[in-house]
């Protein structure tokens, strides 16, 4: 019935949102993403200072030394708003949900020998922790952060890493016929075991990071930028060479993860460092010193699974490929 | 002693669900309201993964509840088997 | 009672501190008995306005719309000031009659109950 | 290590192992460093591993289940807008509640967002802070979709494109801004208690459940999905906010009394912002689903008097303030009603006078007080129209300082009389419209001598200039098409052209 009324007189007023025209022009549609994220948080007459911090407004740049003429400037070049990402993970999680029913239904875990299971629950099952602290990392952003365009891609990224924090657990299961003995045993490495005290301390240390940005570039770029292709690419080449494939198998979401959310960090580091040179040489010092923690914390499990000389090579290769990437964001 | 209650869309979806928590829950009265049904019980509503199933010809598990829910009132347990909604007064 | 802070010593702004108001002070005023104007209303005025010109300049823009207004006998006229009964002397100014920065003033007129009688 | 025939992991087991063995007690950090927000309101937690957690929901089902609510959302919304739904709808007036939804309502979801964030960060239990995270993520959903799904209507309708600009800055905006901005400025378990409990679980039932189901009686597909799957997170939201009041009480004797103070702090600010939804419900909705009051009956007396009754164990009152709630049942909606529709030149949406049919269907409702006191100036508004003078107040308001609503609430007990309160603090004098707000401010006056009061902003000269037109233009409501009457704007004009269209086609 509605659509019979004539084309004529639907002719619309306006195409998009004034803000949003305000940015792109009058006769340009919006997508979901920029209607869903550009200009979203409030800017301006805030009515009470937080108990919990009397120096700032509620929303306040200058809770970060990172400057910006336009924080909506820092777009995530996923576009991803809360469909498009649910919709993203949900598909990635039915193929690992294909991939556990895979390696359960062929016994492939119990193939696996045994000293290498040992080894495994050695080196991955920890990480469950550091996703935690990444999770507590990407929710404080959140919390505190500049502009929805920065925020609710941290928004994301905080599920993201209690999801991968629960593949983890969820593998440790697997591997223990689902008792928690093995994850009872990873925590307790984590906890105490001397290999993983240096990792533990840079995550706890980064829990009290203030600055929003900071926190961003140490989290973000620095830890996960060596986290991630030191363990789910050195590491797992080496769990194929030792008959753990089915593991390399059931990480490979965060592969794919670590790839598209790279490629959100590379944006936003990119774009502040390009805005000024004060926020280059923050920047910069941020990266060099939590990179270089990073390292330093890393090497030895990276020599505890690959021994004193592969070991100290694979994080060496690992942390120059970072330097690579951080070059190409200006910041090296 | 007062009312629970649970509220879910009146969709196909939902028909089996709302078949089953009135035949687990003999007490219960409902309110159709557009889009959306009410459905109260003194103290306590039951659901039971088993009822649902045998009403859906499907296997249904719990947390697909929320897909159905739209709103609830009182105190909530939820395991592999059931879903129940209480007051403890 | 003091706030709850996670350090001591909170403070904020206090965003309507008379020194904000270039000069003005704000007054309220509302008529009793006539909510078809639905609230009382907010006026920034120079604490040297004489009182009489609230009846002669501000009631008649802000509350001429009503039938009773033209009624008005204001010799009869009661006040009340912050919810206490009060008598202006009309010809002196705000200040004078003692009328602070975000002073409320009710003004009741004997006889004129409204709209229909209902407070309209 | 051998792998032998997995046991089978109950759901409440598997969660347990999947979330709560990732936290540990921090060594390198001092956990208080960690953790700063935890304590400094006072409450008194004995043993963190205390909360039950709500529901079990790991991530990769929270993905599960919040992708398929979202296919079948923009399934609708995408064919919502190829199809114009917009004319479907039972009239072009309808569409001013959509104005007043996303304006006033949408960025309050993104203002939980946040605070759900910063809740989901600073709480030192594992569980209470992915239950707070996932509502986060939730309460971007829903600000998210409702942008959305008005999105279409905006490319029609006027009043609907500057939502967040907007939430910043105008007048009746800064009621909600306010109520979001003192609770995402207070700790963690206020927050809590604020947003959590009293909002989510005793009042927004009200909001999306009545009133979406209004929506779809009205035709509007599009705010009725994204509505009623808004409010299938809710009821997430709204254990939670059980679950936590519920671990806080237990936790210690102490906290009854804090709690019970934010119980009727967040009650009474909470209810002060329904006053424009009941508007909404008994004159906005050209097809209306139940009057405020009932509706009022049934989510709060019933639903809330049940709650409370749960929770007198522990020693927790009604709300001190529930009986003025009940008082105002059946005023609210039109002194409400009444100050916007004088307000019309000055707001960004339409107001219109009711119909003699929907003045009939307010009276049977609201009884014959209702009729005495409010027929009249119905009446005398009709004549004032018909002789070509719409009244429009040509003065500002004085605000509640705390609600920050005009002061149009009356005495509990005397609805022909302004409820007056006020208190001298610090030398300066400050307003309330009721005992309610009085009593919050006495309670923290620090926090609220910093209100941002818009009628105060505009005296000072903050808002753009001292003319209505300057102050308009700050407010970004176009002067014309936004405001006035609906009757004679150009929503009504592009509307009844619309009508005319569908008739001669049909004939």
């Amino acid at each position: 019935m509605h659509i019979d009324i004539k084309a004529a007189s639907l002719q619309q007023k306006r195409q998009a949102y004034k803000h949003l025209a305000k940015r792109f022009g009058e006769d340009r549609p919006a997508s979901r993403y920029e209607e869903g994220t550009l200009d979203l948080a409030p800017e301006t007459n805030f009515h009470y200072r937080p108990l919990w911090d009397t120096d700032h407004e509620l929303y306040d740049q200058s809770r970060s030394r990172i400057t910006m003429k336009d924080w909506y400037a820092l777009r995530d070049p996923r576009q991803f708003y809360y469909a498009n990402y649910n919709i993203t993970r949900a598909g990635q999680i039915e193929s690992v949900e294909h991939n556990f029913d895979m390696v359960e239904k062929r016994g492939m875990l119990s193939a696996i020998p045994a000293e290498w299971v040992e080894e495994i629950s050695f080196y991955l099952l920890p990480l469950r922790h550091y996703e935690w602290g990444a999770n507590m990392n990407n929710c404080q952003i959140t919390a505190l952060g500049h502009g929805a365009a920065l925020t609710s891609p941290t928004c994301f990224a905080m599920g993201d890493r209690l999801g991968i924090a629960q593949l983890i657990g969820r593998i440790g299961l697997a591997i223990a016929s689902n008792n928690e003995t093995a994850l009872n045993a990873a925590k307790d490495a984590w906890i105490n075991h001397p290999d993983w005290q240096g990792v533990r301390k840079m995550v706890e240390d980064s829990l009290v990071i203030e600055d929003p940005m900071e926190l961003f570039v140490a989290q973000n770029l620095a830890f996960d930028g060596i986290v991630y292709p030191l363990v789910y690419g050195v590491f797992s080449r080496e769990s194929d060479r030792r008959g753990g494939a089915a593991i390399s198998f059931l990480c490979s979401f965060m592969n794919e993860w670590f790839e598209e959310t790279g490629k959100w960090v590379d944006a936003v580091i990119k774009i502040a460092a390009a805005e000024n040179d004060e926020n280059k040489a923050l920047l910069k010092s941020w990266f060099t010193a939590w990179e270089s923690r990073a390292v330093a914390a890393f090497k030895p499990l990276s020599v505890a699974v690959l021994g004193a000389e592969a070991g100290a090579q694979a994080i060496a290769d690992v942390a120059a490929t970072l330097k690579a990437r951080a070059a190409k964001l200006g910041i090296a | 002693m007062s009312n629970v209650s649970i509220t879910l869309y009146n969709n196909d979806e939902s028909r089996g669900l709302i078949a089953a928590i009135l035949k687990d829950n003999p007490a219960s009265t409902t309110m159709r309201m557009p889009g959306v049904v009410k459905i109260d019980c003194p103290n306590k509503i039951t659901i039971l993964r088993e009822t649902v199933e045998h009403e859906l010809g499907r296997p249904w598990d719990v947390q697909q509840l929320h897909m159905s829910l739209v709103s609830l009132s009182g105190m909530v347990d939820e395991d592999d088997d059931y879903f129940t909604i209480a007051w403890n007064h | 009672m003091p706030v709850q802070a996670l350090k001591p010593g909170y403070k904020g702004e206090v965003k309507d501190a008379l020194a904000n108001f270039h000069g003005n002070q704000l007054v309220y005023l509302h008529w009793a008995d006539h909510l078809i104007m639905a609230f009382p209303i907010a006026l920034p005025l120079p604490p040297t306005t004489p009182f009489r010109a609230l009846i002669t300049d501000i009631a008649p823009n802000a509350f001429a719309m009503h039938p009773d207004f033209e009624k008005i006998d204001w010799s009869t006229v009661t006040w009340q000031l912050d919810r206490k009964p009060f008598t202006p002397d009309l010809d002196k100014t705000l200040a004078e009659n003692g009328i602070g920065h975000k002073s409320a003033l009710v003004f009741t007129a004997p006889g004129l109950m409204g709209l229909a009688g209902a407070s309209a | 290590m051998s792998v032998t025939a997995p046991k089978k992991l109950s759901l409440k087991e598997r969660y347990r192992i999947l979330t709560r063995g990732l936290d540990w007690t921090t060594t390198y950090q001092e956990p208080a460093k960690v953790f700063p927000h935890a304590e400094f309101e006072g409450i008194k937690i004995r043993d963190w591993d205390g909360f039950v957690d709500p529901f079990r929901l790991t991530m990769d089902s929270y993905w599960k289940y919040q992708a398929e609510k979202e296919r079948k959302l923009y399934a609708v919304l995408d064919s919502f807008q190829q199809n114009n739904g917009q004319t479907a709808i039972t009239d072009g007036r309808y569409v001013n509640v959509l104005k007043i939804f996303l304006t006033a309502i949408t960025p309050g979801e993104y203002q939980a967002h946040r605070g759900f964030a910063m809740l989901g960060r600073q709480v030192p239990n594992v569980g209470l802070r992915i239950a707070a995270q996932m509502q986060s993520l939730d309460e971007l959903r829903h600000a998210q979709t409702q942008i959305h799904s008005c999105s279409h209507y905006n490319k029609y309708f006027d009043g609907l494109h500057s939502f967040s600009y907007q939430h910043d800055r105008v007048w009746y905006l800064s009621v909600v801004k306010s109520f979001f901005d003192d609770a995402r400025t207070s700790g963690p378990f206020e927050f809590l208690i604020a947003i959590g409990f009293s909002f989510e679980y005793v009042l927004t039932n009200l909001l999306f459940v009545p009133f979406m189901s209004g929506a779809a009686y009205n035709g509007d597909l599009s705010t009725v999905t994204f509505g009623f799957s808004a409010q299938s997170d809710e009821s997430r939201h709204m254990t939670l906010g059980l679950e936590a009041i519920k671990f806080v009480l237990e936790q210690h004797e102490d906290n009854a009394a804090i709690v019970q103070k934010w119980i009727d702090k967040w009650f009474w600010r909470g209810y002060r912002i329904l006053a424009i939804l009941a508007m909404m419900m008994d004159y906005m909705l050209p097809k209306r689903i139940m009057p405020w009051k009932d509706a009022w009956e049934i989510y709060f007396n019933e639903a809330g008097g049940a709650l409370f009754a749960d929770l007198a164990r522990y020693g927790i009152k009604m709300p001190s303030t529930a009986d003025v709630a009940n008082k105002e049942a059946f005023r609210l909606s039109t002194e409400t009603m009444l100050t916007f529709y004088q307000m019309g030149h000055a707001s960004g949406f339409h107001s219109w006078l009711p119909s003699e049919d929907e003045l009939k269907w307010l009276a049977d409702a609201y009884g014959p007080e209702w009729e005495r006191l409010y027929l009249p100036r119905f009446k005398y508004f009709r004549e004032l129209e018909a002789k070509g003078e719409h009244y429009y107040n040509p003065s500002l308001p004085q605000l509640c300082q705390v609600c920050q609503i005009p002061m149009f609430f009356t005495e509990p007990d005397d609805p022909t009389k302004i409820c007056f309160r006020d208190t001298v603090y610090n030398g300066d004098r400050y307003h309330f419209c009721s005992d309610g707000c009085q009593h919050i401010f006495e309670n923290e006056p620090e926090k609220y001598v910093q209100a941002w009061l818009p009628v105060h902003q505009v005296m000072q000269g903050n808002c753009g200039g001292a003319t209505i037109d300057d102050v308009r233009k700050y407010w970004a409501v176009e002067d014309g098409e936004d405001n006035y009457d609906y009757v004679g704007s150009p929503d009504e004009t592009m509307w009844k052209g619309w009508q005319a269209d569908r008739l001669k086609v049909g004939s």
